[in-house]
């Protein structure tokens, strides 16, 4: 005790070296501009990385990546740790000669190329991407152990693009008898889907180039992606080379084959496309330990395929009792929201959930809630409400409650 | 014209080239036909080596075929998907329309070559998956000209259910509630706080050492998994 | 004309290579996931590049680089290609060895740590930075070709941080006596900045580590920098290490000598630090080619250090005549807004403009208004309406008009 | 205490190590002394290579030395400020504190070597500069006690403004409004719509090929710029 004593004394008059030891970086030169003519982040920043869950997917062409939610700020997804999903691998296309083509319920089939597409009118927005299988390991169990793994197949992103109604226009679409549109992209897997009108018609659906200001990334479908606010990711057809006008849906393989939730009944929900209300903590969330007992600021993400969060609830009893967050503006629609609330943490075990509620006033719900209606073998569309547990060690595990 | 200079008039051609897509009522299946045996031989040298001889494994991808029985056939319900204790779902099990299977082996398969397969060999891979499952006898062709009667025996044709809330349009059914109904009780919730599932010890690791998949600095670390948990 | 004739026949009936003959990607298996743990843009995008402007700095580490504006979309600029400006270069400094000292007119002088700082309450806020030096080459003459150099010391981004003010009233801070901080930086030139008490009170002045959702790029102060909304890039101090509380204002360098404006009476105004209302036609503009006659769609940037955008007008006439553009919602206060509007060009020269006036009213100057008032030795803050000429070959060329 | 376990004091040994700054009323200014003499060794080892023997070179860097007059001294206004045509600006031309020359070698130079000089060194340098422009004399021993005189004879201590709309708060002049106005005009506004400048030919290129400097896609292309503009 004296000893320490001692060296509290000598640390009080002398202090820490990182302060009175100058550092190199305030003694020297730094690096030129145009180190790089596109940056990159700091070394420091290795950890935060997309990754594979290990023994989710048997190819890595057919798999996913997840983006590491758990280091993430605010809302928009760096492109660099935008989630994966490919079917059949993902290519660099030379935009000089990818086209899109407008076939079907139309006056004039038409082909774009890049130069005509990105010459018309655009919009920007920000709109979140989850794939419909995130948080599907966790229908019945839990599987995995962070937040990365549990929520990551989830990114966030301005997209520049042209609504895809100006094209159908320009090609003199019969939007009478046209009640769906199919999207068709060039890769391996021609990925399709078949995407509603009454979506299209809304100017919503974009046929994006942009993402966060730049082109898209190759592995998010560069140069040409629809963009589906709301829907799930698979929808958001990659490397989009066609669009056909029709009357009747598509019965793709990965709408009505693959994407489809199975219910208790044993019958499958075909096109089950909107995310509905969502949300995680990611700070503190799963796998991670907190250095110290005293302030914390509980923060993480919510979002709505049906429009605006309207509001966010956190509890750290484990759904006992709950505050209201605090909501980050600009709150958009079919974006991801940011929430936090100040927590003073006393060293004891406590259960971080949050909760949230969009504008058509539908509360996100409880893995029971979830089961009761959907069951366990449902594997898309988990959005039920996430349970972090903080034991005293500092360390926090993802649990199921019962 | 709105916008002009932009754009033009796709060809024949062009449109022929790549509206490739088929419709479960059959619109767009080019004409054309394949028999069981001449599917056998095409699989075994095309896509045995990634989905079994039998359609069974799972190494690159889940089965495409089993699980569904001549009863399922005759129904049209796989009765094994009502089986809580049934894990596995094979790709026949699911798949209402034989179009979806037609449009993506045509499309996408086999997958290190997609697009390679001519009509017929399409028609002549789907007949012997479908003979797998006897669906369709030994000695079938199946052809443009049959393929809707084939459809009929399609042991998951009445599985399937559009009436939900999740499509976000009235083009499938019109006013559907969300299926969930969750509600905010903010105070004194009756709320299960017992821990009914966390990761077992063994699979602590499993993800990789979580110490090394979050940032060196901030409100917290990552925890190391390489040892076991502090008490 | 007969041959001309046949080969647009042929052509009907064949069409375009690039849909007939079905590209590699359509034909075969694509690369794997996490191919890159952190991705990289298209290799058909090596032209997006940040650049240098060869003759304008004598050093490369006191130096600027220029972001392509002319290459980018909506408000977000991606990291990578975010303008640079180094007084004595850049370093990748270690987070974990950082600290952040208060001292001055405050209760308690205190020294924070990253960990301790991302644990505070913080908030996430899409601003503007600019260079009060951005335009600076074109007081006079046309300097610059394109709208990277005229323009691209500006870049935007979501920054998260704590609230500056959050910190100083854990110190103790004197908020009656207290009129200024000292923001300084831990790099070799310890760049230090006088910043008014008023902001930093109305919470809008932030101690940030998050850009665009992962932690600041080492060229912009990873891993900690002041976030001053509106106001010049050079007082947003970068790898912050120290914040003084005081009653007078510092004289530092770069707000006494360097960033200083010359007026025609030969005085100096010292500490001009708000970006005054701006704008710049981004597409079409300087060094490019239009391909065609026919649609476009004029696109541009517009911003103003006093708050939000209100409208932004564009003339195609050289400033005779004005029609008012679209803005792209959501539109923030000291943040860039994307503006745009249709034209169709007939292939006659034509000399193309933007306006902008934000909320308090003020209207973006022409180089002549600007001029009569300052002179044309300020250097900093030219904010004037920008002219691009398009020539019938479809050049556009960086002009000044009289 | 709002935010428990967040922060701590800083110790005054930290504090002495980081609050270097030095205010226009010399708050933070060390003890300390150095003589032009003294200024001018160190100048010669430590300064010349960039900033030439007499503060004039602008080969790393705007010349430092030049363009004041005695007759500045006296005035506190350095009159080629007023001459359009005097293009240079030398950094004693525009300085108005010599705290600010003094705070600004002490955290930042040399250049490539900062916070290596000690207290006594940055006086005698300092000295040495203002001695380059005849601020103090040849004999001159600028220290902490006189530095307050060799503010008064500053050449541009007078030549500064902070009353201006551009500072964003009230701390310098209250209610300025911004010096430049103009009005937003919508049809047939005069404007001048004759070109006054544009790049010279021969600076067509001098930014490099532009064509490399545009997407290979999109509403256009960057110029070529190897080659001659078309007609
Ligand atoms: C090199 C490996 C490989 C070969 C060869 C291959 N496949 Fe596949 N197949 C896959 C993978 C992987 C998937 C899953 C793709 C995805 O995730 O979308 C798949 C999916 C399928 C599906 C859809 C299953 C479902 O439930 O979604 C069918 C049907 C299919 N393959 C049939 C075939 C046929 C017929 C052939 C031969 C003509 C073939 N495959 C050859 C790997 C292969
Ligand atoms: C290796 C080159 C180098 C050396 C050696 C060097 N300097 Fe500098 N100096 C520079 C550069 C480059 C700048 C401009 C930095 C910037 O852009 O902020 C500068 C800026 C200055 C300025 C500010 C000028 C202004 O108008 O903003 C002063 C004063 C100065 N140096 C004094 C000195 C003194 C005194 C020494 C020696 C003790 C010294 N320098 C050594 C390169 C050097
Ligand atoms: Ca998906
Ligand atoms: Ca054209
Ligand atoms: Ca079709
Ligand atoms: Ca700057
Ligand atoms: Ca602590
Ligand atoms: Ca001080
Ligand atoms: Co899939
Ligand atoms: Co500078």
């Amino acid at each position: 005790a004296s000893a320490a004593a001692t060296t509290a004394i000598a640390q009080q008059r002398e202090g820490d070296p990182a302060i009175l030891e100058l550092p190199e970086h305030s003694k020297g030169l730094g690096k030129p501009v145009v180190t790089d003519g596109y940056g990159k982040p700091s070394q420091y920043e290795r950890n935060v990385q997309r990754r594979r869950s290990p023994g989710l997917t048997q190819t890595a062409q057919a798999s996913v990546s997840f983006a590491p939610l758990q280091s993430l700020f605010g809302i928009v997804t760096p492109s660099g740790l935008h989630f994966e999903r490919h079917h059949q691998g993902w290519w660099d296309v030379d935009p000089s000669k990818h086209r899109l083509m407008l076939n079907g319920l139309l006056k004039t089939p038409m082909v774009f190329t890049m130069d005509d597409i990105m010459r018309l009118p655009s919009v920007s927005r920000f709109h979140f991407i989850e794939c419909g299988a995130n948080t599907g390991m966790e229908w019945g169990n839990v599987a995995v152990p962070t937040c990365q793994y549990t929520h990551g197949m989830l990114s966030c992103s301005e997209f520049t693009g042209v609504p895809l109604i100006t094209l159908l226009e320009m090609a003199g679409a019969d939007l009478k008898q046209g009640r769906f549109v199919l999207a068709e992209g060039a890769d391996g897997s021609s990925m399709t889907r078949t995407i509603p009108m009454s979506l299209v018609k809304s100017g919503e659906v974009l046929v994006a180039y942009g993402q966060n200001g730049e082109m898209l990334r190759p592995e998010n479908g560069y140069p040409l992606r629809l963009v589906v606010p709301g829907v799930q990711g698979v929808s958001w057809v990659k490397y989009l080379r066609r669009i056909e006008l029709g009357d009747q849906p598509w019965a793709t393989k990965d709408e009505v084959i693959h994407y489809v939730d199975l219910m208790p009944d044993g019958t499958h929900r075909q096109y089950t496309s909107i995310q509905e209300c969502k949300s995680v903590v990611t700070t503190p969330s799963g796998g991670q330990v907190l250095l110290d007992k005293g302030h914390y600021t509980i923060t993480g993400l919510a979002w709505s395929g049906r429009g605006k969060v309207k509001r966010v609830d956190v509890s750290v009893d484990g759904g006992r009792n709950w505050r209201t967050a605090r909501l980050q503006d600009p709150v958009m629609s079919k974006c991801l929201t940011r929430f936090s609330l100040d927590w003073a943490w006393d060293g004891k075990p406590a259960i971080i959930q949050s909760r949230a509620i969009d504008e058509t006033g539908y509360v996100q719900p409880l893995k029971r809630q979830l089961r009761e209606v959907r069951g366990t073998r449902s594997i898309y569309h988990n959005n039920a409400i996430q349970s972090w547990l903080v034991q005293e060690s500092g360390e926090v595990g993802n649990v199921h409650l019962a | 014209q709105r916008f002009p200079g932009i754009g033009r008039p796709a060809t024949p051609a062009e449109v022929a080239a790549w509206d490739i897509d088929v419709r479960p009522d059959f619109k767009g299946l080019p004409k054309g036909q394949g028999s069981v045996s001449q599917g056998e031989k095409i699989w075994e040298t095309k896509c045995a080596s990634c989905h079994g001889v039998f359609g069974e494994s799972n190494e690159v991808f889940n089965p495409l075929v089993g699980g569904t029985t001549d009863d399922d056939v005759r129904t049209g319900r796989v009765a094994t998907l009502k089986r809580n204790d049934y894990p596995g779902r094979t790709t026949l099990m699911k798949v209402a329309y034989v179009s979806t299977l037609w449009d993506y082996i045509n499309r996408a398969m086999p997958w290190n070559a997609p697009k390679s397969l001519t009509t017929n060999e399409v028609y002549a891979v789907t007949a012997y998956m479908l003979n797998l499952a006897r669906i369709v006898p030994d000695d079938f062709v199946i052809s443009d000209a049959n393929i809707a009667e084939v459809q009929k025996r399609m042991p998951n044709r009445n599985g399937m259910n559009t009436s939900h809330a999740m499509w976000p349009g009235d083009e499938f059914a019109k006013g559907v509630k969300p299926d969930v109904k969750a509600a905010a009780c903010m105070a004194n919730c009756a709320a299960e706080t017992k821990v009914a599932s966390s990761l077992p010890d063994h699979a602590r690791n499993a993800h990789g050492n979580l110490a090394e998949q979050n940032r060196l600095v901030g409100p917290q670390r990552g925890v190391a998994t390489t040892t076991p948990p502090k008490p």
